[in-house]
């Protein structure tokens, strides 16, 4: 696993937090989380999923609380709950 | 005076007076006749520098500036001689040997009419009526309108003005 | 008191001298010391006389003319009770002007055209200053009760015209006129803005407060550089003065006006044409409706009306619609400025009612040719215009009878020719100046001028005459009913005339067949 | 002037264009009652009648013009032979349009016309197709009694420098309809008259050749010319056309509907189709003119193979090509897992094409790693308008610009990009509409003939959040609010929250300026502006969605038009200019990993159930990989084997030098295309696809709009995509069989509700149709969100301005953008094939002159281009079109290689790429950049390659 790829997921998921970082805090993780659910592939967060076993590093609060909730346990079942 | 007197001599472009002119009437209604007249008196034609100009800082084509150019019998793509006779051959003048005053001329200049002396000091050219047709035939030298003309008195008019 | 010594700054005195003698009186007065004023007036209209010099007394003005520069000295030294070989006496004595009934043109030659205190004191504004009591709807039908009817030629109703304007809304509304005075044989516009130029603003801002238009456009032809100068000299008095601007006179009513140079095209002077001119556009006819009083300059209402026509108002609002109307024949009121030119002996402008033949014009007024030949032919109405023989001298003037007989009395321009006129030639001519004019955007003027001019030249030369008059006969019908304007629509008029009135000049044929005997 | 021979769809000419109003008027012509609404010409109405009056200056297209009086005609009770085509009709008129009087008339004219034309019908282009040669038949003209010795314009010489047409004087009949056309219809006021009278010709700019004019070769006038005066060159090589064919445009988003002119199976031309809803008979130079490319020598027309992209590839049956590549995506499955490859479907195919390729994907291979070139255009337009609106597309039809106020155009150039549709936009804003501009660069509308825009902001690349929350504080703080529309139609909670949001000094134009470098006194005109429509709409392009803030950019513009209430009518809304034809179809048929057609989520049980049971096997739940995440798994070596239908992803895609290494990680690369394209060159199968001429489907354009592609000639590789994926589909184990494209649609429809109503037999009958189109709207939608918005209650979403990572600095001091030009197409593929190319034979760096001096720049010069990703080189253009501090390029030519230098940074939602923002410097240099050193030696090797092949 290269390590660029794990930068470029970390990027990605500080993106994402930083759209939802004006909302309240518990809000922005929530739909940090969601949005990574929805749009990740599954390598992708399995990869985060590894990255995060060594402490997340580069990844900012929120994002970091995101990737906890959406990545950890990418074999279960859909997460899909309907709206957006 | 040279310049007043020879309102169709060719001065120099100049695109910054050029600019200027323009800039002073567009911002009248309909602004492109009365720049174009203006232009025209300042440089004695319009060429295709001026054109450009004008449809640029009006926001027109250079297409609609050549198209209303052309309409006009008035202006000129290309400088004329330094004075200009025009001729009246409407039907007043007609009737009071317009024609045979033309063909005068023509033959004293050594030009048809529409043409430039190869000196460039005279063009001669047509006009149809100057409004002075109860004193036929009418001329008008450099601006100046003339009544009872005659080859005579037309070419007096340039000569002292030459 | 101050001497008043006139000489016009008229574009046709000025033609034939008159600032060589204005010069002259200026350095009189100097070198002699006397206590004496040079006044540049407008011109009388007795253009045979220009330059017409004329030294105010107690008895009236006392004229002479034609004056040359080297004749003032002489002149001045006898003075106005002395003789001299150009005195003519009293100007409005000369039954020329005596014999006039002006209305339009009551000041002009008289008055110093950018004096507006004295255009005041003969009677201008007062129209005006009664306008400006009056309901716009009032103004309106004061000047369809006079009866006037456009002088640019189509004889519409003015005051109708007005009244479109007036019930059409729009946030802005314009008044132009038509100064673009091309007809051959035609000058009355250009005497009017050199000599009286306050009695058109005066009468645009009367058609302004009568229609709700504030502002004004005068489209002025460029081959009158002298009158576009000396309007907008008066312009600027006017605007100076508040008969221009914001309040005029006043008042709470704006009216603002401004003076456009055409830039050579005779077709500007239709209306439509001349509309996109002002707007800066190719002077091309536009098709109609929508007539301009609902989308006319810059798709606004607009009135648009001739010189002559606007000059003519103040004087009917100053004295009524029923003083103007008692002037006049049948369908014909008020009266109309006629321009005598071409090849006669005393050409100028002469103002009548309705209603006097062309024999007492031509040969009451006009004395005949100058020539001394005899009169031919008459050319009505400008290049447009019918030419008629003699015999159709006791036709009186008036719209209807003139249409009558195949001919239009037009701007009143008469063009008068002698017997070395050949018709054929004028035919040609009519077509020719037609190809030259054409705005071109339609196909029987734009190709039909040029193919009338080149059949025409065929008849001249004998070439199929029977077969390419009856040629020019259907190309006549051709443009007449197919043209989108009166340019290539009335340009049969004088083909058609010329052919009916003056067919031996063109059976060339029989004049080749005679040539080859 | 078009045949219409065969394709069962007439159009007739009605002379003049058709009136509103809703007072009609009842009149008789030549005895037939006939009933019009007010203001409707005698001719349009003689038309409808039944009755055609001759006609040449005069078209349908046109406003009257009055100017050829053939058309004259008689009323009872008035004087003259008024023209049909400038007088209204009236109640009560009696009217005359067949007279001795006219046909004398008629004979006259046309006379005078004949007497100044060459008479040589029988060897002239335009002989069958000439409106002149017909009226002299329809008047019954036998003689020309002038002769032909007067004087004429026989001998004016032809104009042949246009590549495409060519204007012969002597020809023309002065009608003006070309002038015209340019002026009403295309908006260029390129050609005149010139001089008067019958001197009168037409001119292009001041009498110069056509291609020196201002003539954009838009082909209106060509197209409105009724003689062979203007007419194009494969005509008059060619002859006239025997049959035509309707079909859609294949260039951008605007989906023209044209006619295929065809003699045999070969095009000839390709005219305007006039009922086409999309563009209603007007064209651009890439769909009027550029079609040549589809039958260009470098067209590959067989299948080809090779084991490595180091070798010569080497051409293959149909059969030998497909068994390969199903053995090889098996193996790799089978070595690295399920997941490991995936494909690209192209917003250049068809619906039909697209959905099968995504069926394949989710059904044959199992997974969901299907992602589409709309990736890097148009996904943040998606998922903004789905999160705020509840639909992710544009909220409009095109006609609904004719209503509109007020326009704003943000990072857009719609009068290169969107020819045909910035036509539209230009007249509406010629008629009174004003035109607002935020753009970085002063692109044409800023200032063009007769179009002038109010305010230009001219932002900094990168800082559109900012402007739009600015736009909006000004609208909260000044009390601009439609404050009835949001209490009906918007979630007031939510409103409140972002009105407090934007009121923030951070967001007001005072601090903005700070960041965007748009004077607050600006900004603040535009919002009111903007605000006080009261029709407003917003037209937007890649400028919003290529940043890595694109999706919150479409937020905060549906954020702006819902709090001042322009959604839901005419004259407004939220409108995507689409870059590629089918790029909004691509995306509505499930092209994106996480959802199918109609916008589905994967994971949505109910919707994968449906798919499930109509396809007939398991799906997968969970989302696939994204193209920029398929590279990282590429390299990450995940993921081995990938399918790429028309998309060329090494010229396209940024930082080119990823994109490569990705590829060269892989074991299968497919390339499904017409040409040898930049990305061909890693691949190790190429299969030769159909043009948009060889093929059945359909098109959806940014209007929502389906319009049909039709067949107008056979496939020249023998099988169209849809054959393929079918094909291929079946060897991978899942079998899939099409008798036609409309079998596809009818699939498509009965899986995708807002397609319910779509069929191709409807799409016959309708000519086209916007979704959604079902049983509430059987007829489709022209614009959406009427009365209430899909989702419900209109959204406000917070949209922060977070500026992007891409920073400048001292050694990348310069902000570079991107964009496109008018006469070439996306990455060129096509339009470099074609004469395009004369008027744009290379990309160069827009700079400003203040920017060159410092670098001792001169006009032409070489330079430099570097950023962190990469460097390359091109000529410098000086112009005060970009401020000082940004230059701008073009990625038209692979040479160029615009996306070397471009990031891999995204935007935060979809992953769609920052193109538009990349730090760079510019120097002067001699020499070109070793990418585009190896890129020659790439091309080289393809090419002896391809050529020793053949």
């Amino acid at each position: 696993m290269s390590s660029s790829t794990t930068d470029t997921l970390v990027r990605m998921a500080n993106d994402i937090s930083n759209f939802f970082r004006i909302q309240p805090e518990d809000q922005a993780v929530a739909g940090t989380a969601d949005h990574i659910r929805r749009y990740w592939e599954p390598r992708m967060r399995a990869k985060m999923a590894e990255h995060l076993t060594h402490g997340g590093s580069g990844l900012n609060a929120i994002a970091l609380k995101a990737c906890e909730r959406a990545c950890k346990s990418v074999s279960s079942a859909p997460i899909y709950r309907g709206g957006t | 005076m040279l310049k007043k007197h020879s309102p169709h001599f060719h001065d120099d472009w100049d695109p910054e007076s050029a600019r200027g002119i323009i800039e002073q009437y567009k911002g009248l209604e309909g602004p492109l006749l009365p720049i174009l007249n203006a232009l025209q008196e300042r440089f004695g034609h319009l060429g295709d520098p001026a054109v450009r100009l004008v449809a640029e800082i009006l926001n027109l084509t250079r297409a609609e500036v050549h198209g209303v150019v052309s309409f006009y019998h008035d202006y000129r793509r290309e400088p004329a001689g330094r004075h200009v006779i025009k001729v009246c051959r409407a039907e007043a003048c007609q009737s009071m040997g317009c024609e045979d005053l033309v063909g005068r001329l023509e033959r004293a200049l050594g030009i048809h009419l529409s043409e430039t002396t190869h000196d460039r000091r005279v063009t001669l050219e047509e006009v149809y009526c100057l409004g002075n047709c109860a004193l036929s035939p009418s001329a008008m030298v450099d601006g100046e309108l003339l009544g009872r003309a005659s080859e005579e008195k037309i070419l007096a008019a340039v000569g002292e003005q030459a | 008191m101050t001497l008043r010594i006139f000489v016009p700054s008229d574009a046709a005195a000025l033609s034939m001298g008159a600032n060589a003698v204005a010069t002259a009186v200026q350095a009189e007065i100097e070198s002699r010391g006397m206590d004496a004023v040079l006044v540049r007036n407008g011109s009388r209209g007795l253009l045979w006389l220009e330059p017409l010099l004329e030294i105010e007394t107690p008895d009236g003005r006392i004229g002479y003319g034609p004056v040359a520069a080297a004749d003032v000295t002489t002149i001045l030294a006898a003075g106005a009770a002395g003789a001299h070989p150009r005195k003519l006496g009293r100007v409005d004595a000369i039954p020329y002007l005596a014999n006039q009934q002006r209305l339009t043109f009551e000041r002009c030659g008289i008055t110093d055209p950018l004096s507006l205190d004295e255009y005041s004191v003969h009677g201008g504004l007062k129209g005006l200053r009664r306008a400006l009591d009056m309901t716009p709807a009032d103004i309106v039908k004061e000047v369809i009760d006079s009866g006037l009817r456009g002088r640019g030629g189509a004889g519409f109703p003015t005051g109708i015209k007005w009244r479109t304007v007036l019930q059409t809304e729009a946030p802005q509304k314009y008044i132009v006129c038509n100064a673009d005075e091309g007809d051959s044989g035609t000058f009355s516009d250009r005497m009017l803005m050199e000599g009286d130029p306050f009695a058109l603003i005066e009468g645009m801002a009367i058609a302004g407060i009568a229609t709700g238009a504030s502002k004004g456009y005068v489209y002025i032809r460029s081959e009158y550089p002298h009158a576009f100068a000396q309007f907008n000299r008066a312009i600027a008095v006017a605007r100076e003065k508040n008969l221009l601007g914001r309040g005029i006179l006043g008042s709470s009513r704006d009216f603002d006006l401004e003076a456009r140079l055409g830039a050579g095209a005779y077709i500007c002077g239709e209306e439509t044409s001349l509309l996109e001119s002002l707007e800066g556009k190719r002077g091309q006819i536009r098709f109609k409706p929508p007539l301009p009083a609902i989308s006319g300059l810059f798709a606004k209402p607009t009135v648009v009306n001739n010189a002559i026509s606007l000059a003519t108002v103040p004087v009917i609002l100053a004295k009524g619609g029923g003083f103007y109307r008692d002037f006049g024949m049948g369908r014909s009121r008020g009266t109309m400025p006629l321009q005598l030119a071409g090849n006669i002996k005393r050409g100028g402008l002469v103002e009548r009612a309705f209603g006097l033949t062309l024999r007492e014009i031509i040969e009451g007024f006009g004395g005949g040719t100058w020539s001394g030949r005899p009169v031919r032919a008459v050319q009505v109405g400008g290049p447009l215009g019918a030419y008629w023989p003699t015999s159709l001298f006791d036709v009186p003037l008036d719209y209807e009878a003139f249409a009558a007989k195949g001919g239009m009395i037009g701007h009143g321009g008469i063009v008068v020719f002698d017997d070395t006129v050949d018709l054929a030639k004028q035919a040609r001519f009519a077509f020719h100046f037609c190809a030259i004019e054409s705005c071109g955007k339609c196909t029987p003027c734009r190709i039909g001028a040029r193919r009338g001019a080149e059949t025409m030249d065929k008849i001249m030369r004998g070439e199929r005459v029977v077969q390419n008059i009856e040629l020019v006969h259907d190309l006549c019908e051709t443009m007449r009913d197919g043209s989108l304007c009166a340019l290539g629509g009335l340009t049969p008029m004088p083909v058609v005339s010329a052919m009916e009135h003056f067919p031996e000049d063109f059976d060339r044929g029989a004049a080749h067949r005679a040539a080859a005997e | 002037m078009s045949l219409h021979t065969g394709n069962g769809f007439e159009v007739i000419d009605r002379g003049t264009p058709e009136r509103k109003s809703e007072k009609q008027v009842t009149l008789e012509i030549d005895g037939q009652s006939v009933t019009v609404p007010a203001g409707t010409s005698i001719m349009h109405a003689a038309s409808l009648a039944g009755i055609q009056v001759p006609k040449l200056c005069a078209t349908d297209s046109l406003e009257p013009f009055g100017s050829c009086r053939l058309c004259l005609v008689e009323i009872a009770g008035r004087n003259g032979t008024p023209a049909s085509c400038t007088t209204p009709a009236e109640s009560g008129m009696r009217v005359s349009t067949q007279t001795d009087r006219l046909a004398r008339l008629r004979r006259g004219v046309m006379e005078l016309y004949i007497s100044d034309h060459p008479l040589d019908c029988l060897t002239c282009s335009a002989n069958g197709d000439c409106e002149l040669q017909d009226m002299a038949g329809a008047v019954g003209l036998r003689d020309v009694r002038y002769g032909y010795d007067g004087e004429n314009h026989l001998d004016a010489v032809k104009d042949e420098s246009n590549p495409y047409f060519t204007f012969d004087p002597a020809r023309c009949i002065v009608c003006s309809r070309c002038v015209r056309a340019c002026e009403e219809v295309q908006g260029t006021f390129a050609l005149t008259i010139d001089g008067r009278g019958f001197a009168s010709v037409v001119s292009a700019g001041m009498n110069e050749d056509f291609l020196d004019s201002e003539c954009v070769s838009c082909g209106a006038c060509v197209q409105a010319c009724p003689t062979a005066s203007l007419i194009e060159k494969t005509i008059v090589q060619h002859g006239q056309p025997q049959r035509s064919v309707i079909t859609t445009c294949a260039y951008c988003g605007v989906g023209c509907s044209f006619e295929a002119e065809l003699q045999g199976n070969s095009v000839v031309r390709m005219t305007p189709y006039k009922d086409g809803k999309a563009n209603h008979g007007h064209s651009c130079v890439k769909g009027r003119f550029a079609w040549g490319y589809a039958t260009h020598k470098e067209r590959i027309t067989k299948p080809m193979l090779r084991s490595s992209p180091k070798e010569a590839w080497r051409e293959v049956t149909w059969d030998e090509a497909l068994d390969h590549v199903a053995s090889e995506f098996k193996r790799i499955q089978a070595k690295y897992g399920r997941g490991a490859i995936g494909g690209i479907t192209s917003s250049r195919c068809t619906n039909e094409e697209t959905y099968l390729v995504q069926k394949m994907i989710r059904a044959a291979f199992h997974n969901n790693n299907v992602d589409t070139c709309a990736r890097v255009c148009h996904s943040p337009t998606g998922y903004g308008l789905k999160t705020t609106l509840g639909t992710s597309a544009g909220t409009q039809d095109f006609d609904s610009v004719n209503e509109a106020d007020l326009i704003m155009v943000i990072g857009a150039n719609p009068t290169d990009a969107h020819p045909v549709f910035a036509s539209r936009m230009k007249r509406r804003i010629r008629e009174g509409a004003k035109l607002i501009v935020i753009d970085p660069r002063q692109i044409d509308l800023v200032r063009t003939p007769h179009v002038a825009a109010m305010h230009h902001l001219q932002l900094l690349p990168g800082s559109n959040v900012a402007v739009a929350n600015a736009l909006a504080h000004v609208v909260v703080t000044e009390g601009l609010v439609n404050t009835k529309f949001i209490s009906e139609r918007c979630d007031p909670t939510e409103f409140e929250a972002w009105a407090q949001f934007v009121s923030r000094e951070e967001n007001s134009p005072e601090h903005v300026e700070k960041i965007s470098g748009v004077p607050a006194p600006e900004l603040r005109a535009a919002a009111r502006l903007y605000a006080k429509g009261p029709n407003s709409a917003i037209y937007y392009g890649l400028g919003v969605t290529e940043h890595s803030q694109g999706s919150t950019m479409v937020i905060a513009m549906a954020n702006l038009a819902m709090a001042t209430g322009n959604f839901g009518r005419n004259g407004v809304g939220v409108n995507p200019l689409r870059g590629q034809n089918n790029v909004q179809g691509s995306c509505d048929m499930g092209s994106f990993p996480h959802e199918f057609s109609g916008y589905r989520h994967v994971s949505e049980d109910a919707t994968r159930a449906l798919f499930e049971s109509a396809w007939g096997v398991p799906l997968d739940p969970e989302p696939g990989l994204r193209i920029p995440n398929m590279f990282d798994a590429a390299v990450d070596g995940t993921f081995k084997g990938l399918y790429v239908q028309g998309e060329d992803i090494v010229q396209s895609d940024p930082n080119t030098q990823h994109v490569a290494a990705g590829l060269e990680a892989m074991e299968c690369i497919v390339v499904h295309d017409l040409f040898l394209n930049e990305t061909a060159a890693y691949a190790h199968v190429f299969l030769p696809g159909a043009s948009f001429l060889e093929k059945d489907g359909t098109f959806t354009n940014a209007e929502r709009r389906l319009g049909r592609v039709r067949k107008a000639i056979p496939p020249m590789a023998g099988m169209t995509e849809l054959d393929v994926i079918c094909k291929l589909s079946t060897l991978f184990g899942y079998p899939m069989h099409y008798n036609h494209a409309s079998e596809v649609m009818d699939e498509i429809a009965r899986v995708t509700p807002t397609f319910a109503g779509v069929s191709f037999a409807k799409l016959d009958e309708l000519g086209s149709v916007q979704w959604p189109c079902n049983e509430k709207a059987p007829e489709g939608t022209p614009v959406m969100h009427i009365g209430s918005f899909v989702r419900g209650k209109g959204r406000f979403v917070l949209t922060e301005y977070v500026p992007t990572d891409e920073r400048t600095g001292p050694r990348f001091p310069l902000l570079l953008t991107t964009g496109r030009i008018l006469s070439q197409y996306n990455v060129g593929a096509q339009t470099r094939r074609t004469p395009n190319i004369v008027w744009h034979d290379e990309d160069v760096l827009e700079i400003h002159p203040h920017d060159a001096e410092n670098r001792g720049i001169r006009e032409g010069d070489r330079v430099a281009l570097v950023s962190r990703s990469g460097e390359t080189s091109m000529r410098a253009h000086i112009t005060e079109r970009v401020q000082p501090g940004v230059v701008y390029t073009t990625f038209h030519h692979p040479e160029s290689g615009a996306n070397v230098v471009t990031t891999d940074y995204t935007d935060w939602a979809t992953g769609c790429p920052e193109y538009k923002v990349t730090a760079v410097e510019v120097r002067l240099t001699n020499h070109e950049s070793s990418w585009q050193e190896r890129l020659d030696h790439l091309h080289r090797i393809q090419r002896i390659e391809t050529v020793a092949a053949e």
